[in-house]
């Protein structure tokens, strides 16, 4: 084979050359000190209010679940629509409805009690102070594996009603605030494609402690407008876009990322196949997160993927993850 | 996709009682008994209603005034566009020999049932309770079915007493089929009783909050089984009904909290 | 009806109320000062390198035709692949190929010899000077109906590497450059998503003298990767979304420009179904870009979409699109 | 999508002379003769090809060494993946009587026409042509098929000289049918001329530069009537032909740009 070919590590793995005795593979992956037995990851804000239905999900195969994003106070959010499918994704402009972290607290602790499934605690807050605050009053109460912090709320402070995740000054700030409050658990933080660089903010994130990165939240936002009656059909009129439609967009910044930082990347966003979710590894995610795929694949997906993954090491011969993960830097 | 929007004019508007009201939809898709589509008034807010009919020239959903929303829908009148998605979740059984049991607007998706059960040729009998008369949807044509028997609280249609009183006897009355339930929880839950000590199967409609209708909200999961009611639900028969373990109590509010105290919110 | 339901104007052209004897709609649209028969426009790049494909489009049915974007030098852009199909849309990084301005207003000479719909010049540039320089060179020779500014390539001296179109007082600039040198033709700036806040760069080019702004350029970049052999697919890696996948960010971007601007819009993105072009008008477009649908829907979607439109207007009973354009805002 | 890459092993490597070989892929897509794929070397490039053959094990190109793409593409052994996307474009009708003309490589989509005619049961009669001998891909199998004539401008195999000599005949020989030719334009444009002049139709197969292979980066749009090759090509016929001005004047190149002078580049 002519060295433009293909690599000696492209061929190693490639499906049709099995090299040696297959060894059994684990698809157990560590992402920031914890152990996942699967890479796949519940996205928050997908089946992610109650302890039963996160358990529920774990059930399915996820190596982990992340709950809705809370805050400070109890949100019911935006009226309906505010979940909106067509043909290539969805919109969604729930408006950060949840119970508050009190609640979410006493659902955590359920769900730990029953179930070994390492659990992402998902915060978000309007400011810096806030962000802080959340940490610690959730962390008094429950420990869960890994505390994630969504970034992707309005910043009021901002010149364009952007973000803090547009923000990189703003996210690492967040970032070490929320560190200073973790009581060593680790901290992932939730990027957004809506800023000028992501390897920025991601080296923002890092350098300010964060654990983990997890990329990407919901895209755009975007509209769809009913032809009928000539309004923007959801209920808040705009709404980040998900789902198939955005797998190009993850697997970029998930590659971006990786060539930027060292801590491990949570990679979600349109993974709806199993294969996605190998782009994603191959792309440099330590983990992969898993939303809207629920709406069209089922919760069949989480074990269909890891059986595709688990197939896929196993004719490669390869033992674990490991060998797949930012396989496509080359 | 059916569950991206679609809008649609309000073909016909039927009145039962004041704040009880019929609307008939162009049949733009197709559903089983116990389904259920979301009616979106732009600018308004979108909610689910469960299907009454599905006739080849017309969808139908039987609306109770009981909030914002609901008021505002028993204003529409015929030529008004609302936004349809669904249908959503999962439905009843065709089954033989099936007893019907309403509460009140539950009665409602109960009628579709029982169109179904008509065009297949199979058997049944209804019981239909609500607090009063003015409660009951369809109230002239159940008075005129002999399959029907009408139960009101205050005795103002049908016999005085809760629909539960005819309950035995029809249990009795056949061989063990189905009992096809939609109303009030509290009514679903003697049902399901009353069907397992009878050693009938059960299906029973339940409602929860519900934002999203596809599964990812999280906003209708049910408590023990994590199961999503807009999925797997709205009707689970004894099986989808294992583990769950909020049966009676408050239901969960918009944010995702669970009233702390009190009866439950329906 | 109740007032929640609908308003008056949105009852005067729902499709199932005729008032009155239905007027002979026209599809024709006024844009900075052009008169276009129908609003819908070949997107730039897409079959826009001869003067000959230009007028197969226009033939099929668009208002205007806009060239492939070009620049003072030929170049022959990436290797291949360089357009990436997947099942939501396409990924692109031809690597802005083209044969030089000089040999572009020949062709765009030729076109305007053989046919009357107006031409979109396309040009862009890697600095300020670039820009006015090509629009001066391109102007001596040619005289198209618009001349479009695409601003979203690689500006170098940006911190990110980002484009000109991320940045506000660059496009501005640019923008105030070329009008200088546009000899009284009207002067629309081609925007991407890749910025802080679309409105504040819409507004930057009205302020320089923008006679119309195109909106939106292809997103991201994205990057598929293929999992066998363990690469991003694209010889670039990555390369810009386009088709249906982002027809929710294009109307929203559309909708943020329609009430930032007075300028006219021509909003572009993801329009592959007749249908789309709609949600654009309503939001606020003039005319409607269309590229990646000719490869969904063929030639066909510029008469099907002319066809879809003037039944709207029929059944409405609507002279023009002007009552339907940024219907939506309400 | 079929236009998605998907990557394949090569199953079998065909050595025909030296810069000239065949490559058998897994038969992952269907495809008509005359239409093409795009064949991805990951870290090199991506070019178009003619499909040579689609039997139910195997898809088949063909491919003669002209530069560093195709230089690479022949170090390919069996197991290499190579990316392939396709099938683009339009290909040659199945017409009985049909005489093929093949210049050089350009017999190589015409080895595929030759098999389905086979298939179906349809005669035809095959002038190969090419400078010499070893530029002529099947020459063994060539020399076998008694319908299959061979010339050469060098006489190292068949006849000397040019494969429009044996033409004449073959289009006398027979009722008029249809010329399928593939090969240099020169050799293309004299086959139209032929065709025209005997009342035969014609079926040609060109080359454009191509990047995309699906209509939009209009790269191979034909000067006169922006005709797309990829999409609405490869193989044309006379109506297709109409209009276009630029036979016989070289290739725009990757950028666009048509160089001024010279010859046709291929
Ligand atoms: C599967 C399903 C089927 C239903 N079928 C019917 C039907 O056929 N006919 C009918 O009249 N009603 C039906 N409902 C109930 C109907 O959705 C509510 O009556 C309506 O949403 C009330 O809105 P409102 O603004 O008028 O009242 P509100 O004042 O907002 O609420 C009154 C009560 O309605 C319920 N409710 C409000 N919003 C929702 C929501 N988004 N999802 C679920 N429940 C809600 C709550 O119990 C609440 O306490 C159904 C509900 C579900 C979940
Ligand atoms: C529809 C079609 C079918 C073809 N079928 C075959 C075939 O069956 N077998 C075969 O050997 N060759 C075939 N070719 C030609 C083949 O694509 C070129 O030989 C190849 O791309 C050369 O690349 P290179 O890097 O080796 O040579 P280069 O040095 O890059 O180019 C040599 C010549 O090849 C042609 N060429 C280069 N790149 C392209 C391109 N992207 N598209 C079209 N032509 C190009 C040009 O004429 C150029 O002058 C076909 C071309 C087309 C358009
Ligand atoms: C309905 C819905 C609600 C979401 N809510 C949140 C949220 O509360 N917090 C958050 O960080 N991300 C939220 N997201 C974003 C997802 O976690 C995920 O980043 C995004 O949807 C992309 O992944 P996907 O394509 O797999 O859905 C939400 C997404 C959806 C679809
Ligand atoms: C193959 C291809 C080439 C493109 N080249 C250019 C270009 O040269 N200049 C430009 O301004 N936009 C270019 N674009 C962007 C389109 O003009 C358009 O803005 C974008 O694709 C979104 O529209 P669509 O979804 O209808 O394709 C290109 C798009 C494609 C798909
Ligand atoms: S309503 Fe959203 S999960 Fe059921
Ligand atoms: S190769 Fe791109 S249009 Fe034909």
């Amino acid at each position: 084979m002519s060295p433009h070919l293909s690599t000696d590590r492209h061929r190693a793995a490639a499906g049709d050359r099995v090299t040696g005795p297959p060894t059994p593979p684990s698809l157990a992956v560590r992402l920031a000190g914890v152990t996942l037995a699967s890479p796949l990851v519940l996205a928050s804000g997908v089946m992610g209010l109650s302890a039963s239905s996160l358990e529920r999900v774990a059930a399915a195969g996820a190596g982990a679940v992340t709950t809705k994003s809370c805050g400070l106070e109890e949100r019911q959010g935006h009226p309906c629509p505010a979940i909106l499918p067509f043909a290539h994704g969805l919109l969604n402009a729930v408006g950060l409805a949840n119970p508050g972290l009190d609640e979410m607290a006493a659902e955590i602790a359920a769900f730990q009690a029953r179930t070994p499934v390492p659990l992402i605690a998902s915060i978000f807050a309007k400011n810096e102070a806030g962000f802080a605050e959340a940490a610690g009053r959730l962390l008094e109460r429950v420990t869960p594996a890994l505390l994630e912090v969504n970034v992707s709320c309005p910043n009021v402070a901002s010149e364009f009603g952007q973000p803090f995740a547009a923000d990189a000054d703003a996210c690492g700030r967040i970032t070490a605030a929320v560190k200073a409050r973790a009581r060593g658990i680790p901290v992932a933080v939730k990027l957004s494609l809506q800023c000028p660089s992501l390897a920025h903010v991601g080296r923002a994130c890092q350098d300010a402690g964060a654990d983990a990165l997890t990329a990407i939240n919901s895209v755009g936002p975007g509209m769809l407008i009913d032809i009928d009656v000539r309004r923007p059909i959801l209920a808040n009129q705009v709404g980040g876009l998900s789902g198939a439609a955005i797998l190009p967009l993850a697997v970029r910044a998930v590659w971006d990322l990786f060539q930027a930082v060292t801590i491990p990347i949570i990679g979600t966003g349109g993974v709806t196949r199993p294969e996605d979710a190998l782009q994603l590894i191959l792309a440099g995610a330590t983990a992969v997160g898993i939303g809207t795929g629920i709406y069209t694949g089922g919760l069949e997906l989480f074990a269909a993927t890891n059986a595709f993954l688990a197939d896929r090491l196993a004719h490669g011969g390869l033992p674990s993850l490991d060998a797949l993960r930012g396989a496509a830097h080359g | 996709m059916a569950d991206t929007m679609q809008t649609v004019p309000i073909l016909e508007v039927i009145a039962h009682h004041a704040g009880l009201k019929s609307f008939l939809l162009p049949p733009v898709l197709e559903a089983e008994p116990g389904q259920f589509v979301t009616v979106w008034l732009p600018g308004v807010d979108e909610k689910p209603f469960a299907l009454s009919g599905r006739r080849p020239h017309a969808l139908e959903i039987t609306v109770k005034a009981v909030g914002p929303f609901t008021r505002r829908l028993l204003e529409a009148r015929p030529g008004d566009r609302v936004g349809l998605r669904g249908p959503f979740g999962r439905g009843f059984s065709l089954t033989g020999g099936a007893v019907l049991v309403g509460g009140g607007i539950g009665n409602a998706p109960l009628r579709f049932l029982a169109q179904r059960l008509d065009e297949a040729g199979l058997p049944f009998s209804w019981l239909a309770g609500a607090r009063q008369a003015a409660d009951l949807p369809f109230e002239a044509y159940l008075q005129r079915d002999p399959r029907v028997r009408i139960f009101t609280d205050d005795g103002s249609a049908g016999t005085a007493g809760p629909v539960t009183v005819g309950l035995a006897t029809a249990l009795a009355s056949g061989p063990a089929a189905v009992v096809c339930g939609a109303g009030p929880e509290p009514m679903l839950l003697a049902l399901r009783e009353a069907a397992r000590r009878a050693g009938w199967r059960a299906e029973l409609s339940f409602e929860r909050y519900m934002k999203c209708g596809i599964g990812l909200c999280g906003q209708c999961c049910l408590d023990g089984s994590g199961l999503r009611l807009c999925v797997e639900g709205p009707v689970l028969d004894e099986a989808a009904m294992q583990g769950v373990t909020e049966w009676g109590l408050p239901h969960r509010g918009p944010s995702g909290r669970r009233p702390s105290a009190g009866p439950p919110s329906r």
